[in-house]
């Protein structure tokens, strides 16, 4: 079992490993660290993620993103100028396509190929292995914006070693978000390890004074309890933090109830601070990214419009500066350039209309949730750290497995998944089922009033049904 | 829910390939269970092997195959043969999620899949309901 | 010159004018008042908007309404058919084509024969007159919701005989609005008077027990001060109650700024209220619309939706009952059917996001903004009323042609057109010029001082070049 | 602003028919003196009579036609015939605003307009600066 520890590997270590890494596919080769710092430091700072998004001017700006990949270099420049251009976007991304990500590099060949003989994308993704570094530096040439990566991989090393050589500033990098969604076959501490690995080498970055911005991805899905998804986001901050990651996207799953969404955002703003400062990262910067939670969107083209004006509220309400956001057609397939600009553009034009406007969610509830979603969290990180003696990498691996911290939709067999958690009538998520989180009393409590408020409403018992009921109400055009 | 010894029929579900998207088939396995079918759940990432190994442990009328990365072209042929070759003759295949990549109109889809030899393929959006009542019918319609 | 004075109609005065009405065109024949109240009564109470609005059901919905209009019958009733089961509308409409409005019946005749041969609509709404009783009866028997006229015409008369005896349970009716934007040949008094007919005619109806619900429609424009628009309302409001109205809505034009929105909004609610008491009206009950500023609207398809949803939130957010908005196809042409499902869609499913979400703006610019529209509409209307000792009718002729109330882009040649908005740095409109509005020393310098603000960051004076900026801004997305 | 005797030329507007939509028009004026044009402003609901009275009397160079309400087709025919019977033989007709009602291509509503004998055709949206150019280059053909 590989021991897993909290703590900056040692450059000899890293270097180590990263020959096996860069072995693993023949454009491996074309990563030259130095050469690939230098390149970053030839960046105009427009296109450079972290500058970006810590000028001051930006500051208090709600930019859109959402993933974009097609399958090859073309396609892909096409459609990164195209959302530049009619879009008006202010960042970009590179998806990465599903079979790169799990290292299935054969049929992504395959699927590369086809691609490019009847000119339609085969792949879901851009497959940033293939391409290369060179490939990759086509990309970032040929646009005027910072571009970063979004992958879910249980093993993401060459992914990241490629497409940052290649000149991306942001990237993904959460470790337990992809053990618990993009993998069923691996134990947590190979997957934490994995992106240990790719935190250690954006240090690295860092070290030689370029900035690289990786995301805390949190949890996506829908119907999981705001506590939940923070304790999950800053574990990984600490972990990122300890191998000399400087700036962090933070990304807040929103989940539709005002109140609650923007007193756990608050919350995560305090504590994340609190706990980086407490483990001695005070130079670390984090950006907060809010994204409606992912559960079925609306086919219904003025639904899917309204869902994107949502998300962008939400995210302004929240004092996002990154509005991540699902597109018109969501709900059906992977968006084209056209889906992506009118998508921003919708989101930008929104945002525009409330600038300046000082709108605010009822205070009173507001402050309720801050609260409760601050003493949760601090609850189950705390019990975390005090399980890894201090180490919270160690602690990880415990409370995965013992459900104290627990995903209630996990891919991984391991993963108890025995909290669950429900819509209240207001549409703020409450724990159905806690599990094994080290909750109080009074905590449960406060739960369960909530949860019998709407099963009065409802007239029943909440069950699965109410829960899979939850997961499409968005597809409705409805919270709850 | 129903005692094992009246299940409705024995159904092995599973998330193929590459694809990690499990929240939909987690709720159909629930649904099949509610509805008194017997569910052999694999989980995602599954391979077509394995998908076929359980089938022929469980003896199961179906093979319920989740696909919502957008790869189904790729993963889904030869799943058909594969089943012949094992001896899975009457086996019912049904595929669903978001099986294609692009904007395509949807008896394309359907056809595409079909012509691989699945008995019914779903668009984005299908319910449990809906399912169960097809698998009923073509459960029935074997005897 | 006519002699017009808030006064209601004799019912014998009103009688001997109906008969020169009606036989301005043959379908006026078919008009049976107590025919007409028989069917009216006989509608389900789902049916009539005023039952439908004040169903304490539906008193905290936000419901959508814009218009639509067809030329012939079966395309109108296609229309409306779709709206109200594809846009799931709650509210329906007729949009009276603008030669019917201006009694060009030959003109009329000739669209319509064209439209009926060609298939295509070749007016710009349905023509009710022509279709008289019989052929609007068709309509409201085919849809299961409440249906109002829109239109805005100098003499609206047979109009709304007709439209109302075919079972329209709301309809428009300002007078001062149809004065100064929808004609240029009379004077105020015959436009007036033209509209206390309809006033008179609805109070007839609800004197037998049927609720008819007109608007109040102010002033639509872009950049006309929230002031402007509610003293125009109230007027109207005062004359319609005075001939026997009992349910009126009140349209309030917002212009973006929340803030001064919302304010208005509460002061046109108390102010409605209390003018309504002291000229004992206690019984005339008030609705609540408002909808964003007619100007240039964007034809991008994004920034459309984000219109749609801003419209909406701004209705929401002040109160309103009906959430009057423009459809994603507004900047370029009449709405298709799917045109409008898919905005009401979109409008809807934005409102029900945040149903039960209690939002707020800034308390303290909110109780500024509420504070100088009560004070700005109070010294207004005041001295209308003085102008007419008491009578608001007089005073109005008198302020009209003073410019003691003013409009900035009237059509009329009899108006000053002194008066002219324009916003300041975070979109709140402010009198650019006031003409010889009643305003204290201290309103101006407020304005002015805001006036400055925008004026500092903008490094010049605020001129016409600017004014057309604001009637534009929405259209590039933006509010200013 | 220039002085009325050096103006660049003299323009009849208005807004024809039923049609009310006062508020392109005016800003279209507004830029029009400010541009060093005499502006001959006729207000809403002109008809073609009143457009042609008023360009004989102050032999205007151009008449400019806003028609917003969606019945131009119907409202613009016979201008140009009009002009020519009231010897207005190379008077310049513009006509902008919002033509055609329900979506049509807008070179076929162009071509609608074109084939009725105005000089030139605008999509809504188009902004005075456009609108000042073109008019400076066609008067200056006209010399
Ligand atoms: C949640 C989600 C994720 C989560 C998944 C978390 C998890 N572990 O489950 C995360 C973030 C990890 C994710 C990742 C990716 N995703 Co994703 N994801 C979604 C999303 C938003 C919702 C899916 C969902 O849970 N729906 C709710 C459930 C209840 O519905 P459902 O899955 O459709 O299932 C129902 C029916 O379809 C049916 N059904 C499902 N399976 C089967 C099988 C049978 C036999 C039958 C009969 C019926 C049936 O029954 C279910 C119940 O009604 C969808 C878009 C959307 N809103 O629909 C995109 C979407 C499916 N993802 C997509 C993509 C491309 C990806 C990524 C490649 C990233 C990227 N490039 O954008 C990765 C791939 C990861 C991988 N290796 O597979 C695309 C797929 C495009 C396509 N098919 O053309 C979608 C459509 C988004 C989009 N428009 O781009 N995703
Ligand atoms: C404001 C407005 C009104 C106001 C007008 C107030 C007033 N007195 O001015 C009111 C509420 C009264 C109104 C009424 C109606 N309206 Co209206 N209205 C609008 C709206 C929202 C904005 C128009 C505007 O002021 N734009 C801002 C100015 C600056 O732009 P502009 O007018 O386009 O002018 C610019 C250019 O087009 C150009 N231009 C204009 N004229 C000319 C002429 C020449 C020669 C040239 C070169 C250039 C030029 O220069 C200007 C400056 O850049 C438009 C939709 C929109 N957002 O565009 C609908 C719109 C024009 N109205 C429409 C309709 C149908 C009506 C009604 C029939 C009601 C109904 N059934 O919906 C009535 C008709 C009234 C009548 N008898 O004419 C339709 C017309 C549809 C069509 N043409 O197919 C529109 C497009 C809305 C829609 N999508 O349905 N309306």
């Amino acid at each position: 079992m590989i021991d897993i520890r909290n703590k900056k590997i040692e450059e000899d270590v890293f270097f180590q490993e990263r020959e096996q890494v860069l072995s693993e596919w023949p454009t491996g080769k074309e990563v030259d660290l130095d050469e690939a710092i230098t390149f970053h430091k030839n960046l105009p700072p427009h296109k450079v993620w972290a500058k970006k998004m810590l000028d001051p001017r930006n500051r208090s700006e709600t930019f859109a993103i959402t993933g974009m990949g097609k399958t090859t270099l073309e396609q892909q420049i096409e459609l990164l100028r195209y959302v530049q251009d009619e879009g008006q976007a202010e960042l970009l991304a590179t998806s990465v396509d599903s079979f790169t990500r799990v290292h299935k590099y054969d049929v992504v060949e395959k699927g590369l190929r086809e691609s490019m003989e009847t000119g339609q994308s085969r792949l879901n993704g851009l497959p940033v292995v293939h391409h290369g570094v060179n490939g990759i530096r086509k990309i970032i040439e040929s646009v005027d914006l910072p571009v970063g990566t979004r992958y879910g991989a249980a093993d993401p090393r060459l992914i990241d070693e490629i497409s940052l050589a290649g000149g991306h500033t942001g990237c993904s990098g959460d470790g337990l978000y992809n053990f618990w969604n993009m993998n069923s076959k691996l134990p947590p501490e190979t997957v934490l390890r994995n992106h240990q690995y790719v935190h250690r080498l954006i240090g690295y970055y860092e070290e030689h004074g370029v900035p690289i911005t990786p995301a805390c991805q949190g949890m996506y899905g829908g119907g999981i309890p705001s506590s939940l998804v923070m304790t999950a986001l800053l574990t990984q901050m600490l972990m990122m933090a300890e191998q000399g990651v400087k700036h962090v996207m933070l990304h807040f799953t929103a989940q539709g109830n005002l109140a609650q969404d923007v007193g756990s955002a608050r919350t995560l703003q305090k504590l994340s601070r609190e706990y980086l400062d407490r483990f001695g990262h005070k130079d670390v910067v984090t950006i907060l990214t809010t994204g409606l939670s992912l559960v079925g969107y609306p086919v219904e083209l003025g639904s899917a419009f309204a869902a994107i004006a949502f998300n962008s509220i939400v995210a302004k309400l929240c004092g996002a500066q990154i509005n991540d956001i699902r597109t018109v057609s969501e709900a059906m397939t992977i968006p084209t350039k056209e889906d992506i600009a009118i998508t921003f553009r919708s989101a930008k034009v929104i945002v525009d209309f409330f600038k300046g406007q000082a709108i605010q969610v009822d205070p009173k509830n507001l402050e309720i949730e801050s609260q409760m979603s601050e003493m949760e969290t601090r609850m189950i990180l705390d019990r975390v750290i005090e399980l890894g003696d201090g180490d919270v990498a160690v602690g990880l691996i415990q409370a995965i497995q013992s459900g104290i911290l627990d995903h209630p939709f996990a891919t991984s067999p391991l993963v108890p998944c025995h909290v669950m958690g429900i819509k209240d009538k207001h549409g703020a998520v409450r724990y159905l089922n806690h599990g094994n989180l080290p909750f109080t009393k009074e905590i449960l409590a406060f739960h369960k009033e909530k949860i019998t408020e709407r099963e009065k409403d409802l007239g029943k018992k909440m069950d699965y049904e109410t829960v899979v009921n939850d997961l499409l109400a968005i597809s409705r055009g409805v919270l709850v | 829910m129903t005692d094992e010894n009246e299940t409705k029929g024995t159904m092995v579900t599973g998330v193929i390939g590459d694809d990690v998207h499990v929240v939909g088939i987690r709720i159909l396995e629930h649904a099949l269970r509610e509805a008194g079918f017997k569910v052999v759940a694999l989980g995602v990432q599954v391979s077509q092997e394995e998908f076929i190994d359980a089938a022929t442990e469980t003896n199961a009328d179906a093979i319920l195959v989740s696909s919502l990365s957008g790869h189904a072209q790729i993963l889904a042929p030869g799943l058909r043969e594969k089943c012949i070759e094992a001896g899975l003759n009457d086996i019912r295949l049904y595929l669903g999620g978001q099986l294609m990549i692009g904007k395509t109109a949807w008896e394309d889809v359907e056809k595409t899949f079909m012509d691989m030899g699945f008995n019914r393929v779903y668009p984005p959006g299908v319910l449990p309901p809906q399912i169960i009542k097809d698998l009923e019918a073509d459960l029935a319609s074997k005897k």
